[in-house]
């Protein structure tokens, strides 16, 4: 689906992806993990449009994506959601869903002046779908609240709401998990898989919660400064040396001293 | 050809003026930029803050020349600036206590301090028209020359006179130094750096034990300096009229913005950059290239590029072209 | 009647406000010495209320409604700037069938408005001046000069009429370039008239406006030394600032051989303000023949009283100097002529505007001496 | 329609509305219907800052120059044509701007077509050097052959000799036309940024204003712009007219202003109301959701598949083309166009003023803020001189305190202005009728 | 309690003197609600104390929650997403309106007293959003941490240095263009750099990764064996209280559990609904 051919992406002298390869394979749960700074972000960035690549190529379904701007993106089927929620503050939950749908009728003006007919029915419609997905994601009660004044959790689970309003072929969702609870994140989780079942959705899952990774995710990437360290399932992830060293890490040090301590 | 001759000409008409109008703008620019920086909003009211700042000093500098009190070859008016300074501080502190607290407070957008300003302006505009009037009024003594054109022609026996004013001399160090200190200050001392802080987080400025009203306070007293200094030189080198003074608003603004808001070192570049393509780009080069063709030819036409009327709209043309390749100034100033 | 209001539309704020103060000064200085009198239709009071035209003319629309409408006065002494002036004629004075006199609207176009006889001016059209200015150089021996001008009509109008005239009898314009006022800095302006050179330079702006700034500029750099100074640049507030400086600079202003100025200049003297402020004797004048025309007329009456400006205003009639109003009413009221002199030598022409003699000065040891007369 | 007006709203729309009748008893009903008229312009403008501002964001801080766009739109459409000044060079004009346009369009072909390199830099540099030259020898000419014709009085193209009100929607499209070149170039800027680019661009509109002579007489100003309605002093000569202001028991002369300002604000009530009903649909619709979702953030705007430059080109062509419109009208009430007067002060941020104390992202606040912030503009000058009048009641008259005081009164307009400002601001800091 | 009777060997009575503690059910702790000045009668060193209030005018969303913590604790506030976790910490670290209980600091009463003047009496706190200087280098982020230090901080600079060297790596660089990962780090080392006497932490682990997560874990136990009392957020529920002394869950603002880490890591019912099983 998505194919990634040796990208970089220098800010200043600094490179944040430096030739990073890889391949999304269509009907996929992948997950992309990584330590912080490792360029995940970056990469997606760059995958999504809003940050033009300092050379390489992104390939979807074999066509080149590389540097079309987000909206173009979104009407190929390409959505992503934000690490650092971004949500419409000044509108309320439920509008912050609304109005992802693209071509509404409402959206050309000729249409918001002599179209009302049109306009009314389609909007029926998306409410009750908004209304769905909000309580889905048990927000329901904060339908009519402005998204800038929810906590931080609830504006991650608007963030990935938002990618649920539309068929989408392929979804980027950037540590939803981050400040969301777990048992609601499990919740999701299944969401996700059933959408990848039933609808075809194709994933590529940023997280750091290794549980929830390994739940839904096949294949597992892992990037390091910048480039792909490994790939492989989540097992195979778990036992490899260099992303423990470089990620996973062996526990808690102080367990043993506390142990000792108390002991 | 002659050299000499061409390049006296070009430091005479465009050179000097333009550094010491830059220099001018760019002071008034630190003062844009600093609140801008801090305070996030473009403060409107610095036009006639610098003027309220200035008519105190006049109103001092009278007094002292009345008393006989005289700075030897420097302007009297030098002296008259810590009152002015101090003077304009109250009134700067005094209106963030009346008008900006409140919206700072209620954590207003940008554009309602920027509307609030107008108010402001408004205000002490009336205030300043009705102690001093609207009238030129003039304070300067003092060597108005460092060298003059007769001077400086009968020194060198060139043809071509430089003129170079005292006013013209303090402005450009003054300036310097203005901007030195601002960066100095705002990125290597503790108080500066909690300045900047409080811009960029004020919440999260709170939870580091910063102290707001502390910091507005600091910012306004530097304003009130700069502005009051800005203003005072600006007096000394042509005439105080409280409507120039307002009118001074735009080039200052367009020289904070293109050089980045919120960074000294911007405000001078932007303020230079303004005064160089208003001076530079319409001058008439007919003089320059008389003296280094050959002897006794003179061109055609002025050799000007665009007629003075335009002078305003070069300026802002080029500034539109440096914004298009640098969309926050020259300097990456911040953007609210 | 016991008061009679006159409006003094003048533009308070704005890029004029320098100019307004001593204007409404100089207008309702000769209200006051009419209400002294009391010669005027039988000892009326003359008062006056301002309205601030800001040389704007949606601004000078309302605030001239507000005085024809609201406040109710008789006669309007004003616009400021021609551009203010225009509108509040077309738009308010003329269909509410009110005078208006204006003391510094010299735009050349105010002379072939329609006005339905309504309007009068006490400050001659750019048009002669320009005429009179070239003369006035030529004679002096120079030839070549650069000119800059305040951008709006005044200076674009009376630079074009100079330009025009100075060459058809033989002089060159090097350089005709324009300077907005209030501006922060002309240096540009003087850099470019440096570079295309002339013996002297004429400075058709406002005395307390780009004006200075430009001579200050160009004394400094060596570029000019002798300057042309017209209507709008003579004042006391010249020469205070450039004393010597300026020496052997030169220019006109509406003026005759009469003593009226000098006199005027005592009269505002005593009244605590400075009367040579530019057009400050204009509204004196403005004022003056307002007042003078009611009383012939008989009446308060716009439509009444508005032919009758043009005959105290001219000859044949006893001569009336500054402070002499009274003397003035009480001739009219014996039903005898008279010929306002007053403070600018007031001569109207046609349509009703000053036909334009002119005072030539020249700086003389940093004071304004006057040399002649045309 | 009447979703946002609430009883606050209404309540604050009857307030204004009693502060204009209030001035037809206290003053006169001349003064009150001046000021609407204006207010109604002024109304029609804050729309066109609101879309821009409250819609999408856009700091526009260039409504002079789209305002004084719409009255060079009412100079050419409705004066005369000038049949000396086109004999003597204005086909030359015209051609000259011709090449001058064709060059741009060369160089921009050039930039696009060439590939990268010194080769392309050398044809461009080429291209505009020469077409430069080209176009000034061609233009140069013909303006002096223009502008010489009878320049006192003339010395211009003159318009089209049609119906003024044509130069309304024309005028529109002038503002609209100026904004694309603009929203091509500038809308990539941010906040102050595209503030001092709007600032720039309308001052570089204004200068060609006040230059180019044979556009439209540059400073010396046209003046005498016909009307789209009667004017008094016909009236007052009508015999249908005559009549009727004697069944009414009015002077003919109070009628007759009244009259044609009442026809006025007949014809500015019809444009106000249109554009009304269009942004309010519009606004409380999809398209408004968008808007807003753009305004709030634009990387996730854009991300949710929204085109946020083309949105953003959008509103600003439309607010821009309002403004335009507004301008036209102003200038067809004044009968002139006078370039000086175009001031940042009194066309823009007075026009703020209006958008944000009347509530910005809200249409009626910014029509209330219109009037409103209109009506003060005109009344402080004798609010400003009433209160010095009460602070000097009790003085000596010959005090000096007392004439510097009267002396000032003019300056306490601009004070009183400012006071007001800030009080109501501090009373609804979001705008007498906030955003919902 | 000794380290032997639990399961947990992470938990040992390192200066933990509540008994109230380990008791399920929540609101155990004395209250004394209402009052700005009354005393407390609970020990605890730092403790919100049936807090009732909102944002602004909005409605409440704290009903009566009690929150403390003493020296040498860690103690961890789970809860479902808009449960109002940080809303308590905000209350507590006077950010908000308290309309009814207080706060009280070493037996003194705070409920009045602003941020900053709380910074000053030695409590530090991480946000869980807006969390850094995004404008500003890393190290200035740091800097202003120890704004109201006098002292020479650049030994506490090398530790949080130590503490995540990414940071050391990125000194220079204005803290927005850090990832979301490294700011998290930028923030809680902000905090650290206080040496505060309380530390108030808001999810300090969301989007770290797991060898900085457990990195962030060992220091925060280090930190509070030097008896300073630490309050923290978590959504990383399980390591959190793994490591805690005390846990609350918070349900639409009001207690619904408290007890040891252990216990609630115990519970089935709490698993099952606030850790995700
Ligand atoms: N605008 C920028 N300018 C300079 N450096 C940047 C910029 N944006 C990101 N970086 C750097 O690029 C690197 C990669 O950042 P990125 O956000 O892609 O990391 P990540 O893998 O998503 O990490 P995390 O798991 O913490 O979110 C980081 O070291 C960061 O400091
Ligand atoms: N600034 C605000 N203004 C008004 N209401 C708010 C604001 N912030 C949060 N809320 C509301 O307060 C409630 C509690 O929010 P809070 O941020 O305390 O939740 P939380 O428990 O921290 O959740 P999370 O785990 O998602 O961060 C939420 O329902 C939210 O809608
Ligand atoms: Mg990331
Ligand atoms: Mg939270």
């Amino acid at each position: 689906m998505i194919v990634v051919e040796d990208l970089h992406k220098h800010f200043g002298g600094f490179h944040a992806v430096d030739g990073a390869s890889l391949t999304i394979e269509t009907g996929s749960i992948t997950a992309l993990i990584g330590p912080n700074g490792a360029g995940k972000t970056t990469l997606f960035n760059v995958i999504a449009g809003v940050l033009p690549p300092t050379s390489g190529r992104v390939v979807m379904d074999g066509e080149d994506i590389t540097g079309l701007p987000p909206h173009v993106l979104f009407s190929k089927g390409l959505l992503r959601t934000f690490q650092i929620a971004h949500e419409f503050h000044s509108m309320t939950c439920r509008e912050n869903l609304m109005m992802v749908p693209p071509g509404q009728t409402g959206e050309t003006l000729w249409n918001t002046w002599f179209g009302r007919k049109r306009i009314a029915d389609e909007e029926r419609a998306l409410r009750a779908k908004a209304d769905e997905v909000l309580e889905f994601l048990t927000v329901e009660h904060l339908a009519d609240h402005p998204a800038g004044q929810i906590s931080g959790g609830q504006k991650k689970l608007l963030e990935l709401g938002r990618t649920m309003m539309v068929d989408a072929k392929i979804v980027f969702l950037d540590e939803v998990g981050a400040g969301v609870n777990r048992t609601l994140l499990n919740t999701i989780g299944d969401a996700i898989i059933r959408l990848n079942r039933e609808r075809g959705y194709t994933f590529c899952v940023i997280e750091h919660d290794m549980d929830f990774i390994g739940r839904l995710c096949d294949p597992v990437i892992v990037m390091a400064e910048g480039h792909v360290l490994a790939k492989g399932t989540i097992d195979e992830i778990k036992a490899n040396e260099a992303v423990i060293e470089a990620y996973l890490g062996t526990g808690l040090k102080n367990k043993d001293k506390l142990e000792g301590a108390g002991a | 050809m002659d050299i000499l001759n061409a390049f006296v000409t070009l430091l005479n008409f465009v050179i000097i003026p333009a550094t010491a109008y830059g220099a001018q703008l760019a002071l008034g620019a630190l003062g844009v930029t600093l609140i801008y920086g801090i305070l996030r909003f473009s403060n409107f009211a610095h036009g006639d803050t610098m003027a309220f700042g200035t008519m105190i000093v006049i109103l001092c500098t009278w007094g002292l020349q009345g008393a006989g009190v005289t700075f030897g070859p420097l302007p009297t008016a030098l002296l008259a600036l810590p009152v002015g300074i101090a003077l304009t501080g109250l009134l700067v502190i005094g209106t963030d206590r009346v008008v900006y607290r409140f919206y700072r407070r209620q954590k207003a957008k940008p554009v309602i301090y920027v509307i609030a300003s107008l108010g402001v302006m408004f205000i002490m505009n009336g205030i300043v028209r009705f102690i001093i009037g609207v009238d030129d009024q003039r304070f300067a003594d003092g060597e108005r020359f460092i060298i003059s054109a007769r001077t400086f022609r009968d020194l060198t026996g060139l043809e071509e006179g430089l003129a170079f004013r005292t006013s013209q001399g303090i402005t450009i160090v003054v300036a310097l130094i203005a901007m030195g200190l601002l960066f100095w200050f705002l990125n290597r001392t503790r108080t500066g750096k909690s300045m900047r802080a409080f811009s960029d987080n004020e919440d999260l400025a709170l939870l580091s034990g910063i102290n707001p009203e502390r910091v507005v306070m600091i910012t306004w007293l530097i304003v009130a300096a700069l502005a009051t200094t800005a203003g005072t030189l600006y007096g000394l080198d042509k005439s105080f009229k409280a409507f120039t003074y307002f009118q001074l608003l735009l080039p200052i603004f367009a020289a904070a913005i293109v050089g980045g808001l919120g960074n000294p070192v911007g405000a001078i570049l932007g303020g230079f950059l303004i005064a160089f393509s208003e001076v530079g780009v319409t001058y008439a080069f007919r003089k320059v290239v008389e003296y280094l063709g050959p002897e006794g030819w003179s061109p055609d036409g002025l050799m000007q590029l665009l007629s003075t009327d335009y002078k305003f709209a070069v300026s802002f043309g080029i500034l539109l072209i440096v914004l298009l390749f640098r969309p926050t100034g020259i300097m990456k100033g911040k953007s609210v | 009647q016991d008061t009679i209001t006159l409006g003094v539309l003048l533009g308070f704020t704005g890029p004029a406000e320098s100019l307004a103060p001593g204007m409404a000064d100089g207008a309702e200085l000769a209200m006051a010495e009419v209400t002294e009198s009391g010669a005027l239709l039988g000892g009326a009071t003359v008062v006056s209320v301002r309205g601030d035209s800001a040389c704007d003319a949606t601004l000078s629309v309302a605030a001239a409604e507000r005085l024809i409408t609201s406040a109710g006065v008789n006669g309007i002494i004003g616009a400021l700037c021609s551009g203010a002036t225009i509108p509040a004629l077309t738009n308010v004075a003329m269909p509410n069938g009110m005078v208006m006199v204006s003391p510094s609207a010299t735009s050349p176009a105010l002379s072939t408005l329609e006005d339905n006889g309504l309007f009068f001016r006490t400050a001659p059209s750019d048009a002669r001046q320009g005429v009179v200015m070239a003369q006035n150089i030529l004679d002096r021996g120079f030839d070549t000069v650069a000119v800059t001008y305040t951008n709006n009509d005044y200076g674009r109008g009376l630079a074009d009429s100079f330009a025009a005239a100075f060459a058809e009898l033989g002089g060159t314009v090097t350089l005709v370039a324009s300077h907005e006022d209030g501006r922060a800095d002309y240096s540009a302006e003087v850099g470019a008239l440096a570079a295309a050179g002339g013996d002297v330079l004429v400075v058709a702006g406002y005395i307390d406006q780009g004006g200075p700034g430009i001579i200050r500029a160009a004394l400094d750099t060596g570029a000019f030394d002798t300057f042309v100074l017209p209507d709008g640049m003579v004042g006391n507030a010249i020469t205070e600032r450039f004393g010597t400086e300026i020496n052997g600079s030169f220019g006109q202003f509406p003026g005759t051989d009469s003593e009226g100025a000098a006199m005027y200049f005592d009269l505002a003297t005593a009244a605590g303000f400075d009367g040579t402020a530019a057009f400050s004797a204009e509204a004196y004048d403005a004022a003056a023949l307002i007042m003078l025309a009611m009383q012939a007329a008989g009446s308060t009456v716009p439509a009444e009283y508005a032919a009758h400006i043009m005959d105290v205003a001219n000859a044949p009639g006893e001569p009336i100097l500054p402070g002499e109003l009274g003397r003035a009413l009480e001739l009219l009221a014996a039903g005898q002529d008279i010929d306002y002199i007053g403070a600018t030598a007031v001569e109207l022409i046609g349509g009703g505007e000053s036909a334009g003699a002119y005072r030539e000065i020249e700086v003389v040891d940093g004071v304004i001496q006057t040399v002649n007369f045309r | 329609m009447t979703r946002s007006l609430d009883t606050r709203a209404l309540l604050m729309f009857a307030l204004v509305g009693m502060l204009f009748v209030g001035t037809g008893f206290v003053q006169s009903w001349n003064i009150a219907l001046g000021i609407f008229n204006m207010g109604l312009i002024s109304a029609i403008m804050a729309l066109g800052v609101n879309m821009q501002w409250g819609y999408a964001g856009l700091f526009n801080v260039g409504v002079m120059g789209f305002a004084a766009l719409g009255g060079l739109a009412a100079v050419l459409v409705s004066m005369p044509p000038q049949q000396d000044a086109w004999a003597a060079g204005g086909v030359q004009v015209l051609l000259g701007l011709v090449l001058g346009a064709a060059t741009i369009v060369l160089a921009i072909l050039a930039w696009s077509k060439l590939p990268a390199g010194r080769m392309r830099a050398l044809t461009m540099i080429v291209i505009l050097v020469g077409g430069f030259f080209l176009f000034r020898s061609v233009f140069d000419t013909g303006v002096a052959a223009v502008e010489a014709v009878n320049p006192s009085a003339a010395g211009y193209l003159g318009g089209l000799g049609l119906p003024v009100i044509l130069a309304w929607p024309v005028g529109g499209l002038l503002a609209a036309g100026a904004a694309w070149i603009i929203g091509k170039t500038a809308l990539g800027l941010r906040s102050d940024y595209l503030a001092i680019a709007t600032l720039g661009i309308a001052e570089i509109i204004i200068a060609v204003l006040k230059n180019e002579d044979w556009l439209a007489r540059g400073v010396k100003n046209v003046t005498g712009i016909p009307r789209p309605v009667p004017y008094e002093v016909d009236l007052q000569q009508t015999e249908w007219f005559l009549d009727l202001a004697a069944r009414m028991g009015a002077s003919p002369v109070i009628f007759s202003s009244i009259f044609v300002k009442l026809c006025y604000a007949a014809l500015f009530i019809v444009v106000l109301l249109a554009l009304i009903w269009l942004s309010e649909k519009a606004w409380n619709s999809p398209w408004g959701r968008m808007m807003r979702a753009i305004r709030d953030n634009e990387v996730s705007a854009s991300a949710m598949g929204k085109n946020v430059k083309a949105r953003h080109l959008q509103v600003f062509i439309l607010g821009s083309a309002i403004i335009g419109m507004a301008g036209a009208m102003m200038t067809t009430l004044d009968s002139q166009l006078v370039p000086g007067t175009y001031q940042p002060l009194r066309f823009t941020f007075l026009i703020w003023v209006m958008v944000i104390v009347g509530g910005s992202g809200n249409n009626w606040g910014a029509v209330l803020g219109g009037f409103l912030i209109w009506w003060l503009w005109i009344q402080v000058e004798p609010i400003g001189a009433f209160v010095m009048q009460g602070i000097t009641a009790g003085m000596d008259p010959d005090a000096w305190l007392r004439g510097h005081l009267m002396d000032a009164v003019a300056h306490m307009r601009l004070l009183t202005m400012g006071v007001i400002l800030l009080v109501v601001l501090r009373f609804s800091p979001r705008g007498l009728i906030p955003e919902r | 309690m000794s380290g032997s009777d639990t399961a947990n060997p992470y938990q040992n009575d390192r200066g933990n003197k509540d008994l109230s503690i380990g008791k399920p059910g929540g609101g155990t702790l004395t209250a004394s609600p209402g009052t700005k000045h009354a005393m407390n009668t609970s020990q605890a060193f730092l403790i919100g104390d049936t807090m009732t209030g909102g944002y602004g005018n909005g409605p409440d969303i704290l009903h009566a929650c009690t929150i403390a913590v003493n020296p040498g604790e860690i103690a961890v506030i789970v809860g479902p997403n808009g449960a109002g976790k940080s809303t308590a910490m905000k209350a507590v670290f006077g950010m908000l309106n308290v309309r009814q209980g207080s706060v009280r600091l070493d037996g003194e009463d705070i409920t009045d007293l602003s941020p900053q003047a709380r910074v000053a009496k030695g409590m530090g706190f991480v946000p869980q959003t807006n969390n850094i200087f995004a404008s500003m280098t890393v190290e200035e982020n740091l800097e202003m941490g120890a704004f109201i230090r006098r002292d020479d901080i650049r030994a506490t600079m090398e530790q949080v240095y130590h503490l995540f060297p990414i940071l050391k790596d990125k000194r220079r660089q204005p803290a927005g263009e850090l990832s979301g990962g490294q700011r998290q780090q930028v923030a809680v080392g902000r905090a650290l750099m206080t040496q505060p006497k309380v530390l108030m932490l808001d999810e300090p682990t969301a989007g770290v990764s797991p060898i900085v997560m457990d990195e962030l874990f060992d220091r925060i136990i280090e930190v509070s064996r030097t008896g300073i009392p630490i309050l923290m957020v978590e959504q990383n529920a399980r390591q959190a209280l793994e490591i805690a002394d005390k846990g609350y869950v918070l349900v639409q603002g009001r207690n619904a559990h408290t007890g040891t880490g252990k216990e609630l890591l115990a519970d089935e019912q709490v698993r099952r609904s606030f850790l995700g099983g």
